[in-house]
């Protein structure tokens, strides 16, 4: 295992220090506890935004809190749901009165995790309601399962949901947005090579030289099935083919698009890879009104990347286009 | 038979040094099928468990304790298994609210309110390749063999029998929840590492008892 | 060799059509050549900032042009020098009359393809000017050698540069900026995996498992020095340690830090470094003005980074802080 | 001795000839203290210059074939090699600018104005482990031989011999040019990729001459 760290045990840790020492102007920590929020939280006349999952995502989900997205990010343990405790913590923090919107990735135990909190802040009159985000088309038989796992189009959820707050509405109307753009996404990802959880020291599974996994998730885990390696524009068919026939995504549709690398995907392949997406697009008549290419949702130094499209309409278009600033997502 | 207050401290201390043991194991159990961390949180866990329990009251009843792990659990596991196995314990723990001592049936209570509250937070039912196969089997083992009157160390050894098979027969079924259940054919072939910590937290439990 | 590419050949080829399918708002391709400009170039009434340098920088340098930063990007081969012909022809895209500077990194090839543009653009009678970046106080016995290498301090050239440019100033008053800071910034960087050039399809060295390579450059060479891999405190505190005494920083001093990722770090790792670079120059009574952690100066997959250190008055940190928008550099 | 054109665009295919077949070598030497791409920079080129040649007039002189090979390696070789060799052929088509045959005093003004070139680049000297290192004691050898009254295709394999000779001292010592420089001592060891490929076509030169 090389990396770039002290002990595995204390990585999380080590990050939050580094990362706040790095952005003081947007983000400051609770006391006492691994709970990321906006400097000038909680904004008042705002629904709070809370997000959160395992560590290994970076830069989400702390680096999306600022104007325009969430108020508050929970960063677990590496790969691991945060506890109740953070939640209920962040609820109250960025509490204006307005209410808290949580935004979950569908994964069990974010999903109990959360509700927990939401049933603590609940408990003491907090108007608490949540949204589950479950992108990924990669697995297809989620009615035997607690249905699809949330990956790199959460992002479109925090900075949609993030334009609604910033704009005063209400906990019913930011968690109307989020639902709809939850409605409109859809992802699937790959993997070249697996990646290693610190306090694990070995990789969570192996691949030959010449070996991919398709349909992986964010935390590591193995995908849907191992294949020979081909080249990108194979792969990149594959995945669009799965996910615009999952909408289904239609001639004449407007999107927004995410490339996603896992961590350590060079920005190159990540571009490579958009030409293909950006020309299965237009064959299928369906226009691009905005790309994202970049590490939005990451899996450590987990080499591949995902596609994520978001079929939008006016209300959609005006809230991605609003102003963000945040440590990660910037937009004038 | 009774249990007292000093036993189920006893066996507290057993599964945390158990948990301790197969850190490793656990964490490579849930690489296979799941994101390679289910050691380590077990253990950050019950380690912070093990610090809780040295600060709480002398005095504090056997539902009192119970209900500390539980609460300690959640707020330091975190995962799946941080609220399934925070609610068994808080459960387990209302089961058993004020006493100092337990008897056959409270330990049969304890394991039927920790094992709804697994199901009520997680959803999941017997064969979906989780904690509860081990759990549940073990369960009606237990059950079953107090009601045939035959003594505690014994009924709990079947249940550590049952639970055992139980954790064996995740191996050849497919997982319909959590982590595991996005591999969904994928996961037939490995055993589940919750069903395995599940299966190693009873077998302390029947370990510490047999010795009193 | 794992990549997402098809031929290896026509990996620069390839990234340049995604890229301009993602940021057709920002970027536009001159015809015939690998320039990529501002989609408004040339900008009336500013001078112009031409940059370029070997593929596999990602997001240098075609990431960085736009508003407040660089008018054209010439992007060469793989970690090989674009040709004069290319910067002769962004020169010529980018002048709106008032002239052009170019942001030269220090390698031979860079330093003659660039002068050889020059010389086509200055017989045409365009005014042009240059700037040659050397931050890396990797290498030491500089006398000897055409002097140090130009790395990821190379964006905050851009930056300010392109800040002031965009203010309306002239050339000479563009390159006096763009000379204070190279005067003022500082970089160091180690690596923990190599890279490969996709039509080499071979690492360009190797690594056993225990080792880290110190001082490297960003074209996949190897360093100045080979050690048993330490923890990253350890290997900050050396970073820093050579950084800080080059200019030499003192105490009272005010800096921009750039954390940057050499392609295959995660964030995650960047942050934990940060830490201990945030604590190093608190203890030296360093001030901190702004943190920049992240990929900036790539090495295509490479897994390691570099510190930057950018000392700063108040003219630098008007600049810097003013606004800029491009695909991979925005500020409010 | 004569050179013709004829023999001249021989030269150049047999140098384009030469780089394809080395370029994994010239690769292979670059990543060892380089950035692992001299021989695919220098195929690119002089295949870019095959290509180039074939589109060229007819009636053109030696001197423009050669000032359209440096034009042509100067816009697609790139890197350090590229406006080197680039200027080297450049100044090499102005030194025989006109002319359809070569005597042997052109050879020699050839191989002097390539070296001026480079040097007026590249601003490096003798023992800086780069391409002069094969270049000048081939120049030197050559010029000598010819002094000397031997005849062109010997004194050209003179030249080569001293060519090797520089290219493999180039192992011996520490770069102080070029990217290799940066490794400072760690360069001692390695063949210079810029020498090896200069030798080779300097090579390429002297064989053909020795077919005619
Ligand atoms: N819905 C559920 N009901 C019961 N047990 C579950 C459920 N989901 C997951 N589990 C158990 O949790 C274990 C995984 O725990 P852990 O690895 O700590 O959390 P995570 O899956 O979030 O990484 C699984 O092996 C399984 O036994
Ligand atoms: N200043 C210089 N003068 C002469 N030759 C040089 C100089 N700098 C580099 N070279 C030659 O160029 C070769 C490297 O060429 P190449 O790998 O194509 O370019 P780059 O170093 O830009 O990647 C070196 O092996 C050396 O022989
Ligand atoms: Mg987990
Ligand atoms: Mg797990
Ligand atoms: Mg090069
Ligand atoms: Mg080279």
């Amino acid at each position: 295992m090389k990396k770039l760290i002290n002990n595995p045990e204390s990585v999380v840790k080590e990050m939050i220090e580094g990362l706040l020492a790095a952005h003081p102007n947007y983000l400051r920590k609770l006391e006492n506890i691994n709970v990321i929020v906006r400097k000038d939280a909680p904004v008042e006349g705002k629904v709070g935004l809370v997000s959160g999952g395992g560590s290994g995502h970076e830069p989400a989900h702390a680096g999306y809190v600022g104007y325009g997205m969430l108020d508050a990010a929970c960063p677990g343990e590496v790969f691991t749901s945060p506890t109740p405790d953070q939640m209920y913590e962040a609820i109250k923090a960025v509490n204006s009165g307005k209410g808290v919107l949580l935004i979950i990735k569908n994964y069990t135990g974010d999903v109990m995790n959360f509700e927990m909190a939401r049933e603590m802040a609940q408990a003491e009159g907090i108007e608490v309601d949540q949204v589950i985000v479950n992108d990924d088309v990669a697995v297809e038989n989620s009615t035997w399962t607690q249905g699809r796992r949330g990956i790199a189009g959460t992002v479109f959820v925090h900075k949609i949901a993030g334009a609604k707050a910033q704009e005063g509405a209400s906990l019913k109307e930011v968690k109307r947005v989020a639902e709809k753009v939850i409605a409109n996404v859809r992802s699937m990802g790959m993997a070249l090579t697996p990646c290693t959880v610190p306090a694990a020291g070995k990789p969570s599974f192996t691949l030959q030289e010449d070996e991919m996994e398709i349909g992986i998730g964010i935390h590591g885990e193995p995908g849907t099935h191992r294949e020979k390696i081909k080249h990108v524009d194979e792969i990149v068919e594959h995945l669009m083919d799965k996910i615009i026939n999952d909408l289904p995504y239609k001639s004449g549709d407007e999107v927004a698009v995410m490339i996603n690398g896992m961590g350590g995907t060079p920005l190159m392949e990540l571009y490579i890879a958009n030409r293909k997406v950006a020309e299965i697009l237009k064959e299928k008549d369906i226009k691009v009104y905005k790309t994202y290419v970049g590490e939005f949702m990451t899996s450590l130094e987990m080499s591949g990347f995902s596609i994520t499209l978001l079929k939008l309409d006016e209300e959609l278009k005006a809230l991605l286009d609003a102003k963000a600033d945040t440590p990660a997502f910037k937009q004038l | 038979m009774v249990i007292t207050k000093e036993d189920v401290l006893k066996v507290i201390d057993k599964i945390v040094e158990v948990i301790r043991e197969n850190k490793e194991y656990l964490t490579e159990l849930d690489s296979a099928i799941g994101d390679a961390d289910h050691g380590i949180n077990m253990d950050r866990g019950f380690e912070a468990v093990k610090q809780k329990l040295a600060t709480i009251p002398e005095n504090s009843d056997i539902g009192t304790i119970l209900k500390t792990v539980g609460m300690t659990l959640v707020s330091t596991v975190g995962g799946a298994s941080g609220p399934l196995y925070g609610t068994a314990f808080m459960r387990a723990g209302q089961a058993v609210q004020g006493k100092t001592e337990l008897t056959e049936e409270d330990v049969v209570k304890i394991f039927e309110a920790a094992l709804q509250g697994i199901k009520d937070r997680g959803k999941a039912q017997a064969g979906d390749k989780t904690m509860i196969d081990s759990i549940e089997p073990a369960y009606k083992a237990l059950k079953e063999s107090l009601e045939n009157n035959i003594a505690l160390p014994e009924a709990l050894k079947r249940a550590v029998n049952a639970a055992k098979e139980g954790m064996e027969y995740t191996k050849n079924i497919s997982a319909r929840k959590g982590r595991a259940s996005y591999l969904g054919e994928r996961s037939i072939g490995h055993i589940d590492p919750g069903a395995t910590s599940s299966y190693l937290m009873i077998k302390a439990l029947a370990d510490v008892i047999n010795l009193l």
